[in-house]
């Protein structure tokens, strides 16, 4: 049982296993472009409904409802759902992840828009902006902190389901778990997860970094918490309990 | 210069939170909105710019209807500074206050320049320019408010309680700055306030709310402190609106004593002797306390000082604190002026009523 | 292994080997399934009390849950489980194969008599596609196998009749291994239908072949051995009642059977495994 | 629908099954979260080092986790331990957090006055932090419960008995109602226990349905 | 009766937030800690039953070092009330108040009898037991936080800014409430809060700290209003301490005058004759305005009025809001039992003064 962990490290140091068709590095290539169109289409949908219901107010119980519900919708169930009506393909899993990624960008992106305070929000209307400058240059740049801890949290949940979608006949490093599991080879499936874990982790520090980048920093100053985490990794549960504390 | 005709807000299906308001407002001139928690004196501001869109009746403003403006133009050629500071705060303290002249056009350098010099017209180091709101002090952060309601240049300026989030000597402060900056600029002012001493402080005149959004009384704040209206009035001004009122008569009229002065450091035990009460002073003539007929060596602290140009309120305070029963009066530079003596205020002020009961 | 189950829906796995309930498994398609129902059901009704556990997984999980106890008896194909326990073995005849099993089956477990019944992996490509490349038999695909994808479970890139024998006995390297997690079924044949791939690994049991007229390579090398069906068990928890149950069921199985079976449940039909495998055991006289 | 009425005591067992798997790890992670966060709260260096290594623990694949499970445990293969336990993992990665904001949205000004009341720390923490912060850890235990009803059908995949079958099977038989069926039912599993969660913190927090506005001024 | 002996809190590696106090505090009195924010106040309160440890010195209360008790017992042995109400939110206001007793271990049914009790005690009905603290207006919930404070009806009362998040009229009716209930009860009261006024009010003596933690004045709060110990005490007191000093005097002397008055329902025109001020008054004799000497219909509104037992400032604040110059004194029916003239009460000031020199 030890030398699991020492046939894992041998089996990632493998050079043999990053090369070629389903080498390592083809396998996380299209890990990554799983990760980047769910996340791209799942954007496109979550975020314009987002800052809308933020921004307005309107249709909030109708989003916390639908959001509730797509959350309950369990991915393999969808995944084999879609396959067994569309056939193997590219976008079955896809969508199966859209829908997985849906509310945690949704649930981010409104519950950035309204944690900005009312009062900064009331002077910029106050001072003249038109409502979309009130969207985009009061609300939007307070709330971004937020938005991108549901953004942070749904590229996490499809870097790690991407794997379950393997299932059905994608790429992707779900391939080790699925191909290591029939084969009961342990270092692959071990090695896999570590792969995609840390895949994860990298991805998350990058949006970390591009975070304390891009964000102002009088935006991010929150004098009141403690002491943010030092690798903010997700925060799957903040963004939600906004969300869903107000439904209660 | 802004003028209510029957306005009523009524938000939805309660009671009304404004009542068939009619006001006009003087341009160039503060006026107050004061009253009690839930009075409508928010909401009434908030028609003036269309925060809030009356239920009926017109407001104009210059002789326009602003239900005829576009809202968003509307708010840019008025100021707007409520209590929490309502900074951006993703945006340096600078940019802050260039928001309207940027959102109507003007280049970001020149909207800078303004911004600095505004910094400076409200009593801000320009180093603060740079920082983020969030680094300010509450008082900072107001000041910055009001530099960014003035940044447009408008010619109206709206004010929800802007500071009553900050401590009182800071309030303070800020009022003596907003009173001085208005004798420069002249702006048409609407300021809401709870505070009756801050409404008599500020307003060139003053509007009294009585819950349910019904206009109690207005005029000038020394009319309200000297004849309230009714019994809410008086009851909302305070029990010490006869002190107050003295703040609105000048005192140049008071007749200044002689007295008899020491210097500190010429102080002897027999100075001041029996019967007669001292005032120590320093080398420049600066009141330092005062020496008691019976002993010469203490130094009794004096009481409050009468400033040249002060008002009758102040005259007759420094008379009732002083341990000697006579009120110090200093020149700009601080030194004795003389003193003043209590029933002489008095019959100053009695003066002045007398004079008001004749011409009433 | 050795964790008791604390949560109870596992049947209980006690070590006591009379008069204890048996665990039937299956493996993770549904011709397994059916199978593990067909001997409960006979087991039953000899008496002997059976419940049980579908879906295990593939050869490499169930086996080792036949090992540890989590299930005592499970239906199995006799060359894949040859090959399972001596990778290189060379027999290929049924009746070779089963000679050979008791030898290398490790300690505790052993298998009942084959039945006639037999389901193979076989290399099947749509009439259309054998058209095409004149496809006649495996061998003839040596030519064209570097054109051609392969779907099959992810496991035929490693089984010693997958592409190391298509290899070694016919000298066919394909072009790609796509793999499927259906075990040969309706993805995969979806997937050769829509030629997204063009030579599927489907067992030969499949209805879906004749439904679709779909054309089975014959394996003139002998790369698919033989794969009849046979119980493999656990000897902890065996008893005399229980063989003759499930001797008695291989006696009459065929592979007719099974294609009429599978087609009752992954057909148009949908019958749950437990009702066709009660219906066929009925049928044959096996339950009353 | 004929399907499912045919099937339903195949279902119904899935489903009784499914939920314990998905309930289980619920109170053990529960139970784990609240004193590790509890003791996260101590300083801040502690509390980002336990945020950021229970955030690390929900990028583990569940699928992954579920197979190596056994190797870590000792445990069989086909365990539900292994579920159990693997989602335990994950619902602390969710509920570690939740309990710290939870806690944090005690406030402070409570506490000093319990303090100064004279309450004892493990007093005060059962009587006033714990049950103030019930309303933020019930909103992270909804999430947890439906991330966690969803997540059990990964388990599936390993033969372990849940709703997650319906998909496994459906697919191999190609059989859509089979799957729909499936879905379904997870889907009421989650409305359903997300009811129950709100009637327990109704339950548990009568004062926060007490209407805020004070009624009437009634003082002599 | 409480000690504090050289007592020093530095908060981790900073300047000292409470600096080498020394002080007595007395039993059964009300002690206030006045001064600006930061200045130590809060720190100082907390020390005395160990929320805060001291960093040097000690602090005994009736003779025992506190640091000697534990801190969860002494604690019980002290109520405490604070700014925010500080109130359970998931506990019914009764349980709220029974908290301490229930620590202390007194039955359920005996700690929630006694809190019912308390209610009344600061003024509360009883159905407000059952409701949540969020069911309360701002104002009751502190005087829950004070029933809660009595519950275990402790010796010393430590409170901090208690009253200062409530409005102004409120926080009136609580200053007198406590004060009040503190004639009943005769606790040893410690009270924060940066008010001067609520200070002067509240406290039979008042220590005002300065920034940086020292001790600048501890006296008297008369005392303080009229000598102030040093510029600091001076500034912070402000500027109207002339006449605040005077809510320290009693008028009992003041001479009352009687005054021509009218019924509300007799007037006509001729009324109050040219050259007198005639009081209007309604059946019962209850002062309604006055009636101008050159105007017989026109009812001037009045200042404000003097009680019975008030104190000079409310008697000189009567006669200066007076737009005749005559202070309305009414009795406890609030019925005019004459006028006082403003020169009358400011010579019983100059002789309060007088007397106050001749026994210094
Ligand atoms: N958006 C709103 N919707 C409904 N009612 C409102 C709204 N805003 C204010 N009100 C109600 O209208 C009345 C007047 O409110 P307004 O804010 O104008 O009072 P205010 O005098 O400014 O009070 P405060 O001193 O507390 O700021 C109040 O009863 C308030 O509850
Ligand atoms: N827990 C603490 N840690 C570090 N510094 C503190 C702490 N509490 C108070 N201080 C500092 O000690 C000084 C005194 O604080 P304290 O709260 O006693 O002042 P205060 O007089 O009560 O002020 P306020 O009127 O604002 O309540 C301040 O400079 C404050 O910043
Ligand atoms: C790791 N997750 C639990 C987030 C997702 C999954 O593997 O299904
Ligand atoms: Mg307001
Ligand atoms: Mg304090």
């Amino acid at each position: 049982m030890s030398n699991i962990f020492t046939d894992t490290f041998a089996w990632l140091a493998d050079p043999q296993q990053w090369s070629g068709s389903s080498g390592i590095a083809v396998r996380l290539a299209e890990h990554l472009q799983y990760t980047a169109l769910v996340m791209l289409i799942a954007s496109a949908i979550a975020v314009p409904i987002g800052l809308y219901v933020g921004h307005t107010g309107r249709g909030r119980v109708a989003v916390v409802a639908v959001a509730g519900a797509l959350r309950a919708l369990p991915t393999l169930g969808l995944l084999t759902l879609f396959v067994l009506l569309a056939g193997i393909g590219l976008m079955p899993p896809v969508w199966a992840l859209v829908i997985l990624t849906v509310p945690p960008l949704l649930a981010g992106t409104y519950a950035g828009v309204s944690s900005v305070d009312r009062n900064v929000v009331d002077a910029a209307r106050a001072m003249g902006m038109t409502e979309l400058q009130v969207l985009f240059r009061a609300e939007v740049p307070n709330g971004l902190q937020v938005m991108s801890g549901g953004f942070r949290t749904g590229i996490l949940q499809v870097i790690a389901t991407v794997s379950v979608v393997a299932y059905i006949n994608l790429g992707g490093l779900g391939r080790y778990l699925f191909d290591g599991l029939v084969l009961s080879d342990f270092p692959q499936m071990l090695g896999g997860s570590l792969l995609i874990a840390g895949l994860a982790i990298a991805v998350d520090l990058i949006l970390a970094l591009f975070q304390r980048l891009f964000l102002s920093p009088g935006a991010s100053a929150k004098p009141d918490r403690s002491q943010p985490a030092a690798v903010d990794l997700t925060d799957p549960v903040t963004a939600e309990a906004v969300v869903q504390g107000g439904t209660s | 210069m802004i003028v209510f005709e029957n306005v009523t807000k009524r938000y939805q299906g309660g009671q009304p939170a404004v009542d068939a308001l009619s006001m006009s407002i003087d341009k160039g001139a503060i006026t107050v909105f004061v009253g009690p928690s839930g009075c409508g004196k928010t909401t009434s501001l908030r028609m003036i710019n269309r925060m809030v869109e009356p239920s009926s009746g017109t407001i104009t403003v210059a002789g326009r209807n602003v239900s005829q403006e576009p809202a968003a133009r509307l708010r840019r050629s008025m100021g707007y500074v409520m209590q929490s500071s309502g900074l951006m705060p993703h945006r340096s303290v600078l940019d802050n206050i260039a928001t309207v002249p940027r959102l109507n056009g003007v280049p970001k350098a020149a909207a800078r320049k303004r911004a600095a010099e505004l910094l400076d017209v409200v009593g801000l180091a320009p180093v603060l320019g740079k920082r983020y709101p969030s680094q300010l002090s509450g008082g900072q952060q107001q000041r910055v408010g009001v530099a960014r309601a003035l940044a447009a240049d408008p010619p109206v300026l709206l004010m929800d309680e802007p500071f009553s989030a900050v401590d009182p000597v800071v309030r303070d402060e800020l009022q003596q700055e907003l009173l001085r900056l208005q004798r420069e600029l002249a702006k048409t002012i609407v300021f809401v306030t709870h505070d009756i001493d801050e409404a008599t402080v500020l307003g060139d005149k003053v509007a009294v709310f009585a819950v349910g959004g019904k206009l109690a009384q207005y005029a000038a704040p020394e009319e309200i402190l000297r004849a309230p209206a009714n019994d809410f009035v008086a009851s909302f001004v305070g029990r010490d609106r006869g002190f107050r009122h003295l703040a609105f008569n000048a005192a140049d009229a008071v007749r200044l004593h002689p007295v008899k002065m020491v210097q500190s450091a010429e102080r002897t035990v027999a100075d001041g002797g029996p019967g007669e009460w001292a005032l120590v002073v320093d080398a420049d003539g600066r009141p330092l306390g005062w020496s008691s007929p019976r002993d010469g060596t203490g130094l009794v602290p004096g009481g409050s000082l009468f400033h040249r140009g002060d008002t009758l309120r102040r005259a007759l305070d420094a008379a009732l604190s002083s341990p000697s029963g006579l009120g110090v009066a200093v020149d700009d530079d601080g030194r004795v002026a003389g003193v003043l003596k209590a029933a002489e205020v008095l019959a100053l002020i009695e003066e002045t009523r007398q004079n008001r009961e004749e011409r009433p | 292994g050795g964790a008791s189950d604390p949560l109870g829906t596992a049947p209980a796995t006690g070590g006591t080997a009379t008069g204890s309930a048996l665990v039937i498994g299956s493996a993770d398609f549904p011709e397994s399934q059916i199978l593990a129902e067909v001997y409960a059901g006979a087991l039953n009704s000899a008496g002997v009390t059976a419940s049980t556990k579908p879906n295990i997984g593939s050869r490499e999980v169930y086996f080792k849950a036949v090992q540890d106890g989590s299930v005592d008896i499970i239906p199995d194909y006799s060359g894949n489980l040859l090959l399972h326990v001596n990778k290189d073995a060379a027999e290929v005849s049924a009746e070779d194969i089963f000679k050979a099993l008791p030898g290398k089956l490790p300690e505790g477990l052993a298998v009942l008599e084959p039945s006639k019944a037999e389901n193979k992996d076989a290399m099947v490509v749509t009439k259309a596609t054998a058209e095409k490349y004149q496809l006649k038999s495996i061998e003839d695909l040596a030519k064209v196998c570097s054109e051609l994808v392969v779907g099959a479970p992810a496991t035929f890139a490693e089984r010693a009749y997958g592409l190391p024998g298509l290899k070694k006995n016919y000298n066919c390297v394909p072009k790609k291994l796509e793999p499927f997690s259906d075990g040969g079924g309706p993805l995969t044949v979806k997937a050769l239908l829509t030629d997204q791939v063009q030579v599927a690994d489907i067992y030969t049991t499949t209805p879906a072949i004749a439904d679709n007229d779909l054309v089975v390579l014959p394996d003139p090398k002998n790369n698919f051995i033989a794969q009849q069906v046979l119980p493999l068990y656990s000897k902890a928890k065996m008893t005399d009642k229980a063989r003759d149950a499930l001797n008695n069921v291989s006696r009459i199985l065929t592979t007719e059977d099974l294609i009429n079976l599978n087609r009752a449940v992954s057909g148009d039909q949908k019958q749950n495994p437990k009702d066709a495998a009660a219906a066929w055991l009925k049928d044959k006289g096996i339950v009353k | 629908m004929g399907w499912f009425l045919a099937n339903s005591g195949h279902v119904f067992d899935l489903a009784g099954q499914h939920l314990v798997l998905a309930i289980l790890p619920m109170v053990f992670g529960l139970l784990i979260s609240i004193p590790l966060a509890q003791f996260a709260r101590q300083n801040s260096t502690l509390r980002s080092v336990v945020v950021t290594a229970t955030s690390l623990l929900y990028t583990i694949p569940s699928l992954a986790l579920f197979i190596i499970l056994p190797s870590i445990l000792a445990t069989r293969i086909l365990d539900p331990l292994n579920v159990v336990v693997a989602l335990t993992i994950y619902a602390v990665a969710l509920l570690v957090r939740a309990a710290l904001d939870a806690f944090d949205s005690v406030d402070d000004d409570l506490r000093q006055a319990a303090v100064a009341m004279g309450y004892k720390p493990a007093a005060r923490f059962v009587q006033i932090d714990l049950p103030l912060s019930l309303p933020v850890l019930f909103a992270g235990l909804r999430v947890v419960s439906v991330s966690n009803i969803s997540l059990v059908s990964v388990a599936a995949l390993l033969g372990i008995g849940n709703l997650g079958m319906l998909f496994t099977s459906g697919l191999q038989r190609d059989f859509v109602t089979e799957v729909v069926v499936g879905i379904i039912a997870i889907l009421v599993l989650a409305v359903v226990m997300d009811a129950v969660l709100v009637l327990l913190e109704r339950l548990l927090t009568p004062w926060s349905r007490a209407s805020t506005k004070p009624a009437g001024g009634a003082s002599a």
